[in-house]
């Protein structure tokens, strides 16, 4: 009966195995460590690391965090180790968490994400999660991430270096997020991963002045996951690629709701600072629901909605 | 590690003063002096849980002593006994109260009490004295008369004790160590004080936090040895660390 | 004193003048009639009547309404008696309410919005607001609400026929809001007011399929607030026309901090839902923050975050 | 016409049976029967209020009988003694009790049950008999008994009374007019029957709300008269306007 679970959740993504569709979404589950200490994150479908650059960064100055309704701004910037140390200290360690490890990749120009993409395929890292999407650094990729012929370009470059499966990872600021994934799919993804964070801000009114430094800051959570859905079911219209939705996604409903809409997998975020423990409560509740609703393999539920 | 994410029921939720509030929780854990947990209320909003410092910890019930703020706090005011709020901890490094010895001052301002009183009863074999600053209203003080030698008080207004900043009334000397906790400014100044008197100061940072287990690098702190995450490699830092120009 | 408080809470847009900047939203408000019933509405400072046709509309069918977290999807449709009934029968009710009245006109050809924006010109209407941004009707207007260039046509053609001040209300599914914005001041634009309603979705799980009939619907409420925001400050930096703010507005805060990005004025929506109260207790609210805070003229405010 | 929004306090909230409860609270209005009242808890989600029917009234009481579904209902459950919720109304057309007379029908489907207490207790001079179904549990049928001159009871399980749907047990044979408020299938068979016995019959309507005044026009109901918002000008309908084809 244990087996048969863990059968009808199993997933496939560009021919790696993933036990369940559910997967931590990168930046709010560090390198999985932290939260090995609440339960075993060898249960969950997969891990994204915290956006690596080539280089360590030291991330942005100021407040980092803001709390709206039912979201959260952050201003991170990519506080990161740099690969090479990624590769030597967190990856063995991530390694033996006995799930499936998605290195996501932040760059400031083609060159660097090209040679990025050259080191993590030489790593032990599964897949690769191009992030052109993250509105907190100038080198953080959403310039690229806005205009479909620039997306284009990055992903062409990197793909010719790509030994793993390469996911593309899109932001909602794109100027149309339908030619964005197609064409990010013409220039070789072979995934999408959507929606990073909204470009947002909030105003200190007392202070008479932006909260964050660098004035926008990325909105995530729970308040987001209506736009994320559409801009998933629209992707999922369009393309053949597998698509991983992503976006306020905070109980099983929701992320049954995403793969309704054609997503072979879901990534969860903010969700895990609001609850610990949400990611394998997810995975039980989507469990639970396929018994009630008689769904033998999750495949017969998938993209039902556009139906 | 092993850390817990848990519903806990609510034993006693007091208005100790104006926006003051004492809150008891049932729950056993193994805490060290300085340590906090993240608390959400069931309710749908605020999403984030709030960091707020173990104020007491006796057999079976933590306490905690905050401050009504905003959306977290006022939420938290509102809880009546036998309510479940839900508890992550404890988290953060805490105090290295082991290895804290001889002649001690404690350095509060305001809510900065918080954390001090578990502090003070974990210090073993430490001569104790509590410097603490208020705007106006005087709360909590007296739980520390067991535990310490003297007690000064500064407040703004002049209502008790000396008029004015504590920072006017403390001095380190003749202290071994200082443990301190308060606004930045008021930990910024006790930082230099200590530094002209070359006497080690603890300070206990605060940031805003999401994760509050060092997932998310939002309440980095700038070290002299690069960013920090307050809520894991703290919140107890040497004072020279992070207030790197006092 | 009191005579004091209105003065500094007087707002002028495109020379008609506002008692305060607190404008009740289209669609959200009917004609004003309802909420009269709680409070005499001539205290605030305009209301937008329901978005109008050049013909009757029944508006969508099946669901109408969906609520997310801190958020209201709304597939209306456009429901409204059409340009000549409201006209002869809510006008002038609307204008014995002692406020600045705005009609919003929706449309679904540059003809059918030409021959709008004539008969409300003739009309007693203080302004018109052209919503090139509905998401919810074929018909209205979104289409012309994406790209710069399709906007730039209707506003034009519009602006020809309108003898009224013109604002124009832009949608967040724009591609690029800033250079939607410039484009429409440049085909004549008296006025901008953002945001409209993000293009959303939900999935009734249990049914396996959208909730609206339409498929996609109109995000509104407190969860849109950080991004729309951001689009007004982003805006605000780049025209030189009066701009008003809206999106999730349901506090003085809010509107505060949309005045703080360059707002002139701001547009209250789905917080009349939330409390039916609430644009005067915003009114009360900005009013007293002034005070609170020694400002005598919420022109010193206005932009402030900006500089 | 004025509308209030106020605070009311919490009289009492009791759970009548599986997921039905019943909330009293303090309040002083003018209310016909069927009306009801949008309904806000002080917590910040759902950010809508709730459509609730006026269950009963009493001087300075009003009563709402409601069933546990979702996010709105499930935090009205949880309200205590003296909490403070947010009321607007009453809303709506209700029934015109003034205008009927002589013998009339009651049809209820579970829940539907909620508007038809008060509405009894309003209709003067009329003989009543009242039909209602229940899945499996009976609640609140006892409180009519004073008022009405039959009770027929019916339940999918066949726990009590007739086993089946209370549209099988009813005939609108010799009444003047029927009331019914129950699931739109069961009010759609009721308006079929009733229109081959020339019987008037009302219903009252429920859709999702935002507003609940009429202002959204979110909660439209088509009719043979064109849209209709069910929150201004229902709840209460002629049967044959809304279900066409029945
Ligand atoms: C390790 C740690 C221990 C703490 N211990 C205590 C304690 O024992 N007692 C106590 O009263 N408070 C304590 N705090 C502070 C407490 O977390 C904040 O006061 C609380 O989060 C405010 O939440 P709120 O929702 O009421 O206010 P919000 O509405 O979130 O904000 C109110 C104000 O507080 C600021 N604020 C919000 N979150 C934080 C934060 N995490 N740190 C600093 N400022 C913040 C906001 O910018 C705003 O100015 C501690 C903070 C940290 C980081
Ligand atoms: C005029 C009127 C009077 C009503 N009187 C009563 C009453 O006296 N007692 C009572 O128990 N219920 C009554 N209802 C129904 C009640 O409003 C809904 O059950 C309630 O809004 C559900 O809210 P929720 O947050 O618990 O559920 P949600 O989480 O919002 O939804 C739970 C389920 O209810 C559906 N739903 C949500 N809102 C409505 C709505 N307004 N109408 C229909 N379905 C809805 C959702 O689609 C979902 O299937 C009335 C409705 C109307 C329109
Ligand atoms: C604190 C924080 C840090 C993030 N860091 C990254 C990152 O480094 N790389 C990335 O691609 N996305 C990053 N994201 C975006 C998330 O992976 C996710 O796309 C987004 O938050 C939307 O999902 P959610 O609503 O479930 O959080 C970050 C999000 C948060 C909240
Ligand atoms: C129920 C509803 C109906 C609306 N109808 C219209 C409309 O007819 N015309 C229009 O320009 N905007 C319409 N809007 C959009 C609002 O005017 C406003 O731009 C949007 O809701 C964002 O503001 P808010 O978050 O304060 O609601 C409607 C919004 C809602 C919720
Ligand atoms: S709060 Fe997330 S790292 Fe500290
Ligand atoms: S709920 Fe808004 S019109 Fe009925």
């Amino acid at each position: 009966m244990a087996g048969m679970c863990l059968l009808m959740l199993k997933t496939n993504i560009c021919k790696v195995e993933f036990k369940n569709p559910v997967i931590a979404a990168s930046g709010t589950f560090g390198f999985g460590e932290e939260y090995s200490a609440f339960y075993d994150v060898g249960r969950l479908g997969g891990i994204c690391t915290k956006g690596l650059t080539l280089n360590k960064k030291e991330g942005n100055k100021g407040i980092r965090l803001h709390e709206t309704r039912a979201g959260l701004i952050n201003s991170i910037g990519l506080q990161n180790p740099g690969i090479d140390c990624f590769i030597e200290n967190e990856l063995p360690k991530m390694k033996k968490m006995n799930t499936v490890i998605i290195a996501n990749l932040g760059g400031g120009s083609i060159e660097e994400y090209a040679e990025g993409v050259k080191k993590l395929s030489e790593s032990e890292v599964d897949m690769i999660e191009l992030n052109i999407s993250c509105p907190n650094v100038k080198s953080g990729g959403m310039a690229f991430g806005i205009k479909s012929e620039t997306a284009f370009e990055v992903v062409s470059k990197v793909k010719g270096y790509c030994k793993k499966p390469l996911i593309v990872k899109l932001s909602p600021n794109a100027e149309n997020i339908v030619d964005m994934a197609v064409k990010c799919c013409e220039a070789g993804a072979d995934a999408l991963s959507l929606i990073n964070t909204f470009k947002a801000m909030a105003i200190d009114i007392y202070k008479r002045k932006p909260v964050f430094d660098n004035i926008f800051a990325g909105l995530s959570g729970p308040c987001i996951k209506p736009i994320a859905l559409r801009m998933v079911y629209e992707v999922c219209k369009e393309v053949n690629v597998p698509v991983i939705g992503i976006g306020g996604i905070e109980s099983f409903k929701d992320a049954i709701e995403f793969i309704m809409a054609g997503a072979t997998a879901v990534e969860v975020g903010t969700a895990n600072f609001i609850n610990p423990m949400v990611c394998l409560e997810i995975i039980d509740g989507i469990k639970k629901f396929m018994e009630d609703e008689g769904i033998k393999n999750i495949e017969e539920i998938r993209g039902i909605a556009r139906r | 590690m092993q850390l817990s994410y848990k519903s806990c029921k609510v034993a006693e939720n007091i208005n100790l003063s104006e926006d003051i509030y004492k809150l008891k929780v049932e729950g056993d854990y193994d805490i060290k002096a300085g340590q906090f947990f993240m608390i959400k209320s069931l309710n749908e909003e605020p999403i984030l849980p709030r960091p707020i410092s173990v104020h007491d910890f006796e057999e079976g019930y933590v306490s905690f002593l905050y401050q009504k703020k905003g959306r977290g706090t006022s939420i938290m005011a509102k809880l009546n006994v036998n309510d479940e709020i839900k508890l992550t901890g404890p988290l953060g490094n805490g105090f290295d109260a082991e290895n804290i010895k001889g002649k001690i001052a404690v350095v509060a301002g305001g809510i900065g009490i918080a954390p001090m009183l578990y502090t003070v009863k974990s210090l073993k074999n430490c001569d104790i004295d509590l410097y603490v600053g208020f705007k106006d209203e005087v709360y909590e003080v007296d739980e520390f008369k067991k535990f310490v030698s003297n007690i000064y008080i500064a407040t703004e207004s002049g209502k008790y004790g000396y008029k004015g900043y504590v920072t006017d009334i403390f001095s380190p000397f003749e202290y071994n160590a200082v443990l301190c906790c308060g606004p930045e400014v008021m930990m910024e100044k006790v930082v230099k004080v200590c530094r002209d008197y070359a006497t080690p100061i603890f300070v206990s940072m605060e940031k805003h936090m999401a994760c509050g287990i060092g997932a998310c690098l939002g309440c980095t702190c700038e070290t002299k040895d690069g960013n920090k995450r307050v809520c894991k490699d703290g919140p107890v830092f040497y004072g020279r660390d992070v207030f790197i120009n006092a």
